[in-house]
């Protein structure tokens, strides 16, 4: 496998061509904006907690494959699961993408483990983890 | 996908001096075309500021021991060289942090005259005007931004047509009788545009405004001359044409920078300071606040030897070519849209492209993968990229260390980028 | 005229660190003390420096090239070696010129928070009092004067004494609950006066006020926990602890530094840019306008774990050592004046003397005429001079590669200096 | 002959004792206050320029024995001389001062020839200068 083929993994294209989760993120209660610096891109995540404790969400902006397929990957993995899980699941993704390719996904991170080959490009991380960040601000205000 | 190019005329020793540059060495598998964002240093810039740090290094113009002397003197050299480099006397260049800073001691030293100084002839009232393009750089659209904010005063655009560029047309209708600075770049980082600088200045008389030129991608690359360019204020900065970082430079006129009102201030700017008030030195000290950074401008003046030493004409001549090269190698590509003036018309060897269908982090990636060391992002001119409908574009850009071999494969790789993507079908 | 010195306690292998440093080799007959001003730098910053450049230098926070990856990677390495080193986390320390630059960053924050800032809690309002001493060296002076000029605000200070040091107790009588800032010098630059930093935190505490510290003399020289000392603000530089000229560093606590504004503005200090407006990035990056000084932050690094392998309390034994020396060497010699603490008082090893009938600068000239390289002149800090009814004084200063030896000869020939100006008569 | 002594010739230690023209700078016409950056001292210079073109001058000050001989020597050399002798002179002296010690100094020049050895000390130059550039400035006032 090529370096690039490491980063780039079906499972990232496919996810970036699918877009699970986009939709009206403006819609839901709780939204919150991530600027990525280097391109300028937007990503807006909408998130709402139901009464019996679990999230539901949306994501709405442009990015590259690799932001894309994040919030893509991370619709899928989080939509339906309490709001404490969900941040568990942001702690786990960020250990790994902060680990420069050294730690491994836990279990619970699904198809996100592939973002382990994207965690030795430094400058990449922060697009993969545009999409996370945003949803951790989001459930802030959900409080 | 491109004709052969007329390689004969490309002057290759330019090319040869590689040598020169050991980290272009370190990466023999790589293309280095970021030289807009940051170029490589020669040894000859490395090893003059060793030696001088070895031999030669102490306070500069405080105390007056002879160690002080020494180094004082290797300090003053390196701004005559640069000063005679840029067409300058060396008393109207000032030594900034980087282009950026160099910007923002005017913009800071304006907001002072309008607000705090007794009178200044430089003072902007509210209502006054301040003309940029739609295609600077952050670096030459903040610093008016808030100099606005402080002032009263208003900001007022030329725009960018679809290819990016603006017209001195476009920059007249924006004026006013109130512009009282016009402020824009020598050569843009993004789309390779010369400005037609002369009319500007002549605009800029007609009004009685001020001019600032943004001459960061000009000084390394062409024979600028801003005494004959008859522009008010210039700022460059070394690490972009072969100096340290660390070091920049403004320019102004001399009665210019001697009214204007340095806003940073500290040791060696003064005559005399009481507890309550202090009198300033005539330019460039006024501005020079704190121990400046005395190492890199000896090396940048060792950069000024190394350019000189091959002459900005040919240079530019070498880098003429491979802007041809450049956006001949990427018109051919399906799908590959050229940001900037079309080919064959003049433009620096910066040439910046949107390729249809992926993201340009993705377009650098996959560059990179290649060997091909390219820029991606909105190059610090969101505006720009606004105005073109999109957020982030691909750039590759070129020094004389340049070869049309790193060309060849720039183009090579990145008529494989869409299918690489899928984007083809 | 001077007792034998308790040498044996000296950390000889501390001064055996010479050899690291070509430029002290280079002169073999020059004893340089004057350090205070500026440091020599040792092979390994030096070697550190270059390593980076001929390797992996790029842009940085620009892109997303591998090329750029690797040095964004090296400088932000450089940030948490120099965070870990004053007891701050990364993010609290922002890389500027020098540390004259990182107190004007604050002082011209302050300025816009107050004019054009909406609802500032940092912003001051005509009549609140900007508190300094009478000591300061001009970085630390003249940024107030221009934040009251353009605020309204008040500058009150500590008044000095006859020896030219300044005590709690005048500062708190100088203080008042206007009081929104205390700027001082944790070490000054001419008395080598080491000031109670926790006393004067705590005054700030009680009053509601920030504090700035200028550690431009301690960081260096003694060990320096930030955090522990509870001051909002700390300005250092470079060039002083070892380190490449170009670059300082500004401390300030993370909520603080978020809550000001950046006056000087530019690329990469933004998350959205329109052609009117601007949104910042958090601390450090929006205070980061420009290129920065990349390599320079890389030998800052370098010269952090140069004086880590050391230690700094070490290094701080052997300059209080030094010190003094330095006192004892002067104490003895008639007509010469001590300026700061007295003999056996706690000081830095900064020793300013006064000598009776001779001008500062001859006493430099006959001192360098020696092979005793000292600094002459006010030392950037007129007030204190004139409250001392001086215009210059001689300073000597060590650093660890400081001998017993040199401060003897430093002694030997400064109780010539009378002599030979003929004013023992 | 060593540099120490290069510098501090006897002539200089002489005028800076003698302090030829030490006077009263401010009961002049014209007047001209100049300042050494480095160490902060000031140098005022009184000229009045007589119906028949003389000058007649002081200075008051302190400052190093280079800059306190150097008005001193000035003094002497150019009390009622015309104006335009004094401009000839102090181009004559700034010309000198500049050299770095490669260039002597012009016979007219009198005493003011010991300070070629101070040209060779690059941060003493401005020393030497003080009370001449004081006096251009004064004599420009006067037209
Ligand atoms: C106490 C003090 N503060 C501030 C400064 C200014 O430092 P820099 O010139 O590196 O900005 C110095 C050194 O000159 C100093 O000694
Ligand atoms: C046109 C232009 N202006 C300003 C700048 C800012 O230069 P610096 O980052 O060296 O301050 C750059 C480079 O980034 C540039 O290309």
């Amino acid at each position: 496998m090529s370096d690039l083929e490491g980063l780039y993994q079906e499972v990232i294209l496919d996810h970036a061509r699918r877009k699970i989760g986009q939709g009206d993120a403006a819609s839901f209660v709780h939204q919150h904006t991530e600027v990525s610096p280097t391109c300028g891109d937007r990503m807006t995540i909408g998130v709402a907690v139901g009464d019996d404790g679990t999230i539901s969400l949306a994501w709405e902006g442009q990015g590259c494959s690799i932001s894309t397929a994040s919030a893509s990957v991370m619709s899928e993995l989080l939509e339906g699961s309490t709001a404490e899980h969900a941040h568990e699941s942001i702690d786990a993704f960020r250990s790994m993408m902060r680990s420069r390719g050294a730690e491994e996904a836990p279990e619970f991170l699904g198809d996100a483990e592939v973002f382990q080959g994207v965690s030795k490009y430094v400058m990449r991380v922060k697009c993969a983890m545009l999409p996370w960040v945003a949803l951790e601000a989001a459930l802030g205000q959900a409080g | 996908m491109r004709t052969t190019p007329p390689r004969d005329d490309l002057d290759l020793a330019l090319t040869q001096s590689r040598r020169d540059f050991a980290s272009i060495g370190h990466h023999p598998g790589r293309a280095y075309l970021d030289s807009a964002a940051t170029a490589q240093r020669p040894a000859q810039v490395l090893d003059a500021e060793r030696a001088f740090v070895e031999r030669d290094y102490a306070a500069v113009h405080r105390g007056a021991s002879e160690a002080v002397g020494a180094a004082t003197e290797a300090f003053e050299t390196a701004r005559h060289k640069v000063a005679g480099f840029v067409g300058a006397a060396a008393d109207e260049i000032v030594w900034t942090e980087n282009a950026t800073d160099a910007i923002n001691v005017v913009a800071l030293g304006l907001s002072d005259a309008s607000t705090i100084a007794v009178d200044s002839a430089l003072a902007l009232r509210p209502g006054d005007e301040i003309l940029v393009t739609e295609a600077e750089h952050h670096a030459n659209l903040l610093p008016w931004q808030k100099l606005a904010a402080r002032t009263g005063a208003v900001l007022r655009w030329a725009p960018v047509g679809p290819d990016g560029t603006w017209s001195i047309d476009g920059l007249r209708d924006a004026a006013s009788d109130r512009t009282r600075l016009i402020a824009f770049a020598h050569v843009s980082n993004v789309t390779g545009l010369i400005a037609p600088v002369a009319d500007v200045a002549e605009l800029a008389r007609s009004l009685g405004a001020m001019t600032l030129l943004d001459a960061c991608q000009s000084v390394p690359h062409l024979p600028v001359d801003l005494g004959a360019l008859g522009v008010d204020f210039a700022a460059f900065s070394g690490h972009k044409m072969l100096g340290p970082t660390g070091i920049g430079a403004l320019y102004g006129r001399a009665e210019l920078l001697n009214a204007l009102p340095p806003a940073r201030t500290g040791g060696s700017t003064i005559t005399t300071v009481t507890m309550t008030d202090a009198e300033f030195l005539p330019a460039p000290q006024r501005f020079e606040a704190g121990t400046q950074p005395v190492s890199q401008a000896v090396g940048l003046g060792a950069a000024v030897d190394y350019l000189d030493g091959w002459g900005m004409d040919r240079i530019h001549a070498h880098e003429t070519e491979l802007a041809g090269l450049l956006t001949e190698a990427v018109a051919g590509i399906p799908g590959v849209r050229l940001i900037g003036p079309p080919p064959g018309a003049p433009r620096a060897a910066i040439v910046s492209v949107d390729v249809e269908g992926v993201h340009a982090h993705d377009v650098g990636q996959f560059l990179d993968s290649r060997g091909v060391s390219v820029r991606v992002g909105h190059h610090c001119a969101q505006p720009l990229h606004r105005a073109l409908g999109i957020s982030a574009s691909t750039r590759a850009s070129a020094y004389l260390y340049t070869t049309p071999g790193e060309v060849d494969r720039f183009g090579a790789a990145l008529a494989e980028v869409r299918a690489f993507f899928g984007a083809d079908r």
